[in-house]
């Protein structure tokens, strides 16, 4: 007979090392197995669409740069495609070259954070500090271009802002050159690690209905084995013109659409990434970045829902627009806040430190989650 | 502090060589209370990654506000996430400093017109000892805030304000 | 693949004229506007009907229509009364890659939508954030709460275009 | 002169000594001001509701009580470690024996399961059904 014990709740609170940011779990814990976690987030709401009805559609950009600030150039470029297709803007050659190019780098840079974090969550510090150290590389690309390292209003409605440095390409093919064999380093220190691998696979496993019943997108979708990639199923821009590969789960390390094929999922994608930016800075045509930018941007009376795929899945942008300079209203929909709802789910019958696993392979921005 | 805090009215060679002793001892080894909010934290990350190290000023991140001496507030302090700070920020034992990171936290930032739901700086609940502009401040300027605090504490002493 | 204007057709026939209207002519996609009452048998039909089987909600967004008359209270600021809240529901299929748009619009005084969180899981917190941003109260939602405001907000639905801050919270001043 | 057992005591007062002069000086120095909020349990920065005096799991209480027996255990082998050889085989026997009860006891607590420690009993989640009646609530 068991003895009735009351649940103890945990509170893994607002600060905490591994909660990626301010986000409140609560944990129920009976004994050391979970029973139930209740996500309280809210902690950084900043009102991201309050700011949208009050300002003009050009003013947006840089307060889409703050929501999801480790993919801050994909935030611009979601929402400045959004309204280019809303106003049936055509972007000259250049300039979606120039935007493939600084979108794939900045894919890398947020998962390289990413994967950094996950493997410190779990106690592996140094691929963190090797991660961070070639990052550093690409944000010494961006800050080239336009000047900010972290947040940068660089991708402006119907261009962008600076046009490339003239030995960018050149900078570029290096750090391809210099990171690709730093992808096999990683494997082998953190991606086949026996801690690791121990502590991640078969661990907050997601089955595919439940991930598309709620809503799973990128790279946590594509580990429960789905084949989806908005690039190659809806390619919006000119994604079409480059052949790269989407990575799929396959439960090599144990059952399929657990956190370590999460993990790995977006491994692979940074090599993936590796390829489009070569691929872009071959092509890459002469032009002028700033011919289409409009002088006055009065979209026509009309909704769109556009999205893109951000480093953290996909990103949506709902834009009502009344026909005057201001968004009448701009709702976003951030892969982070649909991938923490399964929170709940994933971790029941889990230990505590599981959570941590879990959390750290959906990979949230709390910027995002809150807006 | 115990018995000696702020006890004497002036200063002699003995209490000012204590002084310097003590304040050289907190300024080389400010632990940080390990919690960032929004953008910035990813600034101070890097700052405490390979590139900028913060260990060589004696900055190590501390999870819990029970062994922390500094506090870089660094991001967006919602009205929400505010209660959550103050209650921090006591919960820090003597001597405690606060480094408060980025416009978002000095004074409200981009947010400062419409956001209804952003404190407007976070002076306005806790006392701020360094202010880092910059939204987000490069690593930099981080440090060089944090060496603005340590030459703060240097000069801080053991005798009572007249 | 079936575009928006066929499967408006098969609702169409399926429930009715007057319950479904098709808008088209506006720039960006097209929506269909669903009478709040039948909704939720749209939405189970859009989620279980084999040739459209919407398996993901992309998105649930709330929309402050704003068209009922402007009004001046005491101290000057504007307050909207009448006039209409509405929620776009954005689906897609994963299978037959085809979207639809459906708006649903209920009165400001009495804004109560059917909650679909049963259908799609991802609708939970897309209604406790409408719920919380607009005060659209969605019926049998498992825990209609704030989700992003602090539970103790009492000062209104902040993103109603009518919204006034409030003076202090906790003792803190919140406009600037 | 000083028994064998003074010099123990003389040891065991300076160890008391030096912890203490330690305390003092600490108090000496560090500043303290103690305020209401900062004698509260810290709990990630949230108020702590309910005590955290919480019956929880009986099986801390089984593995704290087999520690306990294992651990006086080893606290009785040590004398019999340092002389049995004195008293040849019958003082090596004595300790042999009492092993063996106590591995008779180790085996009863194995093969009775109290050594398991609860396993993550992880089951993947379902997707759960419509609520049937929600829409015929509406239909009809």
């Amino acid at each position: 007979m068991a003895i009735k014990t009351e649940e103890m709740v945990l509170n893994m609170g607002p600060q905490h090392p591994s909660t990626h940011g301010v986000l409140r779990l609560e944990l129920k814990l009976s004994g050391e197995l979970i029973t139930g976690v209740t996500p309280h987030i809210g902690y950084l709401h900043r009102c991201f669409e309050k700011h949208c009805e009050a300002m003009t559609y050009p003013q947006v950009i840089p307060y889409t740069d703050r929501m999801d600030y480790l993919a801050s150039m994909y935030n611009n470029f979601g929402y400045v495609t959004a309204v280019e297709k809303l106003m049936g803007i055509e972007v000259p050659e250049r300039v979606e070259y120039i935007r493939i190019i600084m979108g794939e780098l900045q894919r890398i840079a947020s998962h390289m954070v990413a994967i950094g974090t996950n493997g410190l969550d779990i106690g592996a510090f140094t691929p963190f500090l090797y991660l961070f150290r070639d990052r550093e590389k690409i944000l010494s690309l961006f800050e080239m271009t336009c000047g900010a390292r972290l947040l940068y209003n660089y991708m402006w409605i119907g261009g962008v802002s600076h046009d490339l440095h003239p030995d960018f390409l050149r900078l570029t093919k290096e750090f391809i050159d210099y990171f690709r064999p730093n992808i096999t380093e990683l494997n082998n220190l953190l991606s086949y690690n026996k801690i690791f691998v121990e502590r991640t696979a078969n661990v907050g496993v997601l089955p595919a209905d439940v991930a598309i019943n709620y809503g799973m997108t990128g790279p946590n979708l594509r580990a429960s084995g789905i084949n989806y990639d908005l690039r190659k199923d809806e390619p919006y821009s000119i994604y079409d013109r480059f052949d790269f590969n989407v990575p799929v789960g396959e439960g090599k390390m144990g059952t399929l659409g657990d956190c370590w094929d999460r993990y790995y999922m977006r491994v692979l994608e940074m090599e993936e990434s590796l390829k489009i930016v070569e691929q872009a800075i071959a092509q890459i045509p002469d032009g002028d970045v700033h011919s289409a930018i409009p002088k006055r941007i009065k979209p026509p009376v009309g909704s769109i829902y556009h999205r893109v795929e951000n480093p953290r899945g996909e990103l949506g942008y709902f834009i009502v627009s009344d026909g005057s300079m201001n968004p009448f209203r701009v709702k976003v929909r951030p892969p982070s806040f649909v991938s923490l709802e399964l929170m709940d789910e994933l971790c029941k019958g889990h230990l505590v430190s599981d959570v941590v696993a879990i959390l750290g392979s959906i990979d949230i921005v709390l910027g995002e989650v809150d807006r | 502090m115990g018995l000696l805090d702020k006890e004497f009215a002036d200063s002699n060679i003995v209490i000012a060589k204590t002084e310097d002793l003590l304040n050289w001892a907190r300024l080389s080894s400010l632990w940080q209370l390990g919690f960032g909010l929004a953008c910035c934290a990813i600034e101070m990350m890097a700052t405490s990654a390979s590139n900028y190290d913060f260990d060589r000023f004696g900055v190590i991140p501390r999870p819990s506000p029970r062994q922390s001496d500094i506090i870089i507030i660094s991001g967006t302090v919602t009205l929400k996430m505010a209660l959550r700070i103050k209650k921090l920020y006591e919960q820090m034992p003597d001597p405690k400093y606060i480094i408060s990171m980025g416009s978002c936290a000095n004074c409200g930032g981009p947010y400062w017109e419409h956001g209804y739901h952003v404190l407007k700086g976070v002076d306005r609940i806790i006392p701020v000892d360094v202010y880092v502009p910059g939204c987000p401040p490069r690593p930099e300027a981080l440090l060089e805030g944090l060496l603005k605090l340590q030459d703060k504490i240097r000069n801080e002493s053991l005798t009572k304000k007249a | 693949m079936k575009t928006p204007e066929e499967i408006f057709e098969i609702l169409k026939s399926k429930f009715g004229e007057e319950g479904v209207t098709f808008t088209g002519d506006q720039a960006g996609d097209p929506y269909v506007t669903v009478l709040p009452e039948i909704f939720r048998k749209v939405a189970v039909y859009l989620f279980k009907n084999e040739d459209m089987n919407f398996d993901s909600l992309m998105l649930l967004s709330g929309v402050d229509d704003a068209n009922g008359e402007k009004t001046k209270d005491a101290n000057e600021n504007e307050i909207i009364t009448g006039g209409t809240l509405s929620v776009y529901y954005n689906l897609f299929s994963l299978t037959h890659r085809h979207k639809l748009t459906v708006r649903v619009s209920v009165p400001r005084e009495t804004p109560e939508v059917e909650s679909i969180t049963d259908i799609w899981r991802t609708a939970d917190w897309h209604e406790r954030e409408a719920y919380d941003m607009f005060g659209i109260i969605f019926k049998n939602h498992p825990d209609l709460r704030r989700i992003l405001m602090p539970y103790d907000w009492d000062a209104g639905y902040p993103l109603r275009k009518d919204y006034q801050n409030p003076e202090f919270y906790h003792g803190m001043k919140v406009p600037y | 002169m000083l028994t064998e057992f003074g010099k123990i005591f003389v040891f065991i007062l300076l160890a008391v000594f030096f912890v203490l002069i330690a305390f003092f000086l600490a108090k000496l120095i560090r500043p303290s001001r103690p305020t209401k909020e900062k004698l509260e349990t810290y709990e990630c920065g949230e108020n702590p509701e309910g005590s955290p005096w919480v019956k929880f799991n009986i099986r801390f209480y089984v593995v704290a009580l087999i520690f306990i027996i294992f651990d006086v255990e080893v606290v009785l082998l040590f004398p019999w470690a340092l002389t049995y050889q004195d008293y040849g085989i019958y003082g090596f026997l004595v300790g042999i024996i009492f092993l063996l009860v106590l591995g008779l006891g180790m085996a009863y607590e194995w093969r009775k399961g109290d050594l398991e420690w609860a396993r993550p009993k992880i089951t993947p989640p379902t997707l759960k059904k419509i609520k049937e009646e929600l829409t015929e609530a509406v239909t009809e």
